[in-house]
């Protein structure tokens, strides 16, 4: 088959293609996309199918190629962990606020700061916000198309690649909690009845974090 | 602020120093949702039946120990305080039929969503940081090899762009180094040298039409740039009181004299 | 064999080694001596015969195992170092200067910069030359036995290539060009034909050029 593809598009034989594969994910430490791949594969070839081939190979290997969003990544085995104590990179502590914004923001996407201060009940101080951001995982979306049109925040490629997740539809949990309805922005039965310091807070460091 | 997760998972753990727990440090709690959170698990039910009412009474027990204790409480556990005696006297009460807001029973099933809610977003956030992890559990390529940009620049030129430039030198001596064709143009500095040389002839009211110099009437674009160009120069020298200028009306011919004395 | 092994020395099954190797190769950021492999892994475990496992399995594929030294590492197979470059190609249209003195060389060859600079009018910056030196279109020809012994340029095969041209004689002579009508009479008066620009001004004058 591949010797008749050959002859159609004049492209390698897939054998080759999937060298190719290799050869580029393998020297890049960072998610390639597809569509670089393709550009940097001879024409005619199809990126998509070796990689398709290239990942059932590694299958069980050491490395192991992971989808991450729309790119590729050659990772190692995560059960061989414990081998990798010298590559270990000292993690950031997180602060709890920090962790669970995080949460909010990859469950809740495109999700506002209101909104996070409202599920968390407290105010999301500037610097957990940074500290995301800093950090690649979150990131600016569009704005809400409400009142004040708020910034919305969504979690990024690195923040799937970081926790090994192919998309963010791949979140632990994610069906469960969208059937129970905790997923929903649902509003107070009544603005009146809400604690008003709260919500002015809220508005405040909205404005304040667009600056 | 500082709190780690895992100090908030032991909190369950030692439901038993809840109440001292409650009163030693409000800052421990991350908000009035959060100490409301850590009530209702003391309450050990599912959070979609804890009992509102129970949950009010704890929270302004605390706030009234944390009162005696001279806890500084921050203003949000007040308003939250607030709302929710507010809350616990409208649940005690029969409903008030002209009332028209959300009832008790609503805000009261909203609280425990929101309770719900926290608490299955701490979940999400735990069982996210229990994943594997790159650069803990699983680790990316240690030796990447650095992808080169070349940026090749090939230079073209075709035959003809040859000759081109080759036909180009050949002729360059018939070329006018003209960025424009200035033929049918009469620059202001034109008119205004021809009208001080006649000057001294204006010594009553002319028409300007008279004044436009002899064979620049042959194509339109002429006489405009003569017209434009001698106007524009009566405009400079009435200006420097060299010269008065009327027109009786609008479109009326534009006259022009010398002013007396005014001769320079 | 391998079962052997972990009944005596209680080491992991060679499968699993080589799985180690594999990881530990990939994450590490320099080559990983035998010696360092062995103090990583398992006790029991025998890092040399998993190495030459791992090297055999990689032959052939998009990258290899390569030894440095007495360490190891991956390497991407040689004969795809073209995909690690990204080429981008940028056509160049020559500026003005270059093809008028292209031009000049190549109906007056040999010819002395000063003859050039006679025709054109101005002089010849370094950088035109340079460049068509760079191109391989022109090269330096036989010394004129004139006062100061100038050098002369001429064009080359490359140049003859380029154009089409089977030697210089077959350019066309200025009744061909007439005859193209490239010649006749008076050009129309246009911005780009003024001569009192100098080289300094060649890559405005190329964008005018191209026009």
């Amino acid at each position: 088959m591949s010797e008749r593809e050959q002859s159609l598009f004049d492209a390698p034989p897939m054998g080759e293609q999937e060298r190719m594969v290799e050869a580029i994910l393998f020297a890049s430490a960072e998610p390639v996309t597809l569509a670089e791949l393709a550009s940097r594969m001879p024409h005619g070839c199809d990126a998509a199918e070796a990689v398709a081939h290239v990942q059932k190979r590694y299958e069980g290997r050491g490395v192991r190629l992971h989808q991450v969003g729309t790119a590729w990544a050659f990772r190692t085995a995560p059960d061989l962990g414990y081998l990798m104590q010298k590559e270990s990179l000292e993690a950031r502590k997180l602060s709890r606020a920090a962790i669970e914004t995080l949460a909010i923001v990859a469950y809740h996407q495109p999700v506002t700061r209101a909104e996070i201060e409202e599920i968390r009940g407290v105010a999301v101080s500037r610097g957990t916000v940074d500290q995301l951001l800093e950090l690649d995982w979150i990131r600016l979306g569009r704005r809400r198309m409400t009142p004040g049109r708020p910034v919305t925040f969504v979690v990024t490629e690195q923040f799937l690649d970081h926790f090994g997740l192919e998309s963010a539809r791949d979140l632990p949990g994610l069906k469960d909690l969208r059937a129970a309805g905790l997923l929903d922005n649902r509003p107070l039965p009544d603005p009146n009845a809400i604690p008003s310091e709260e919500d002015e807070g809220a508005t405040d460091q909205a404005d304040m974090f667009e600056e | 602020m500082a709190e780690d997760w895992d100090q908030a998972e032991r909190l369950s753990v030692a439901d038993r120093l809840a109440a001292e727990a409650l009163i030693v440090d409000v800052d421990g709690f991350e908000g009035p949702l959060d100490l409301l959170l850590s009530m209702s698990r003391s309450q050990k039910v599912d959070l979609r039946r804890i009992s509102v009412l129970q949950l009010a009474e704890q929270y302004l027990i605390f706030v009234n120990k944390a009162k005696d204790l001279r806890i500084e409480l921050a203003a949000d556990y007040l308003v939250m305080a607030a709302w929710l005696a507010y809350l616990k006297s409208r649940l005690l009460l029969p409903p008030d039929p002209t009332d028209e807001g959300p009832s008790a029973q609503e805000m009261a099933a909203h609280l425990a969503f929101q309770l719900e809610r926290l608490a299955a977003m701490r979940e999400a956030a735990a069982r996210l940081m229990a994943r594997d992890q790159l650069g803990r559990d699983f680790f990316a390529r240690g030796l990447p090899e650095d992808v080169s940009h070349l940026r090749k620049v090939t230079y073209e030129g075709s035959l003809i762009d040859l000759m081109r430039a080759y036909a180009r030198l050949r002729t360059r001596d018939e070329f006018r180094p003209f960025v424009m064709d200035r033929d049918h143009v009469f620059t202001m500095e034109q008119a205004l040298e021809r009208l001080r040389g006649m000057l001294g002839y204006v010594g009553e009211w002319s028409d300007l039409q008279g004044f436009l110099p002899e064979g620049w009437d042959g194509t339109p674009m002429q006489r405009r740039s003569a017209l434009a160009a001698h106007f524009a120069a009566v405009l400079e020298m009435t200006k420097q009181g060299q010269l008065l200028l009327r027109q009786g009306e609008t479109f009326a011919p534009l006259q022009i004299r010398a002013r007396e004395g005014g001769r320079g």
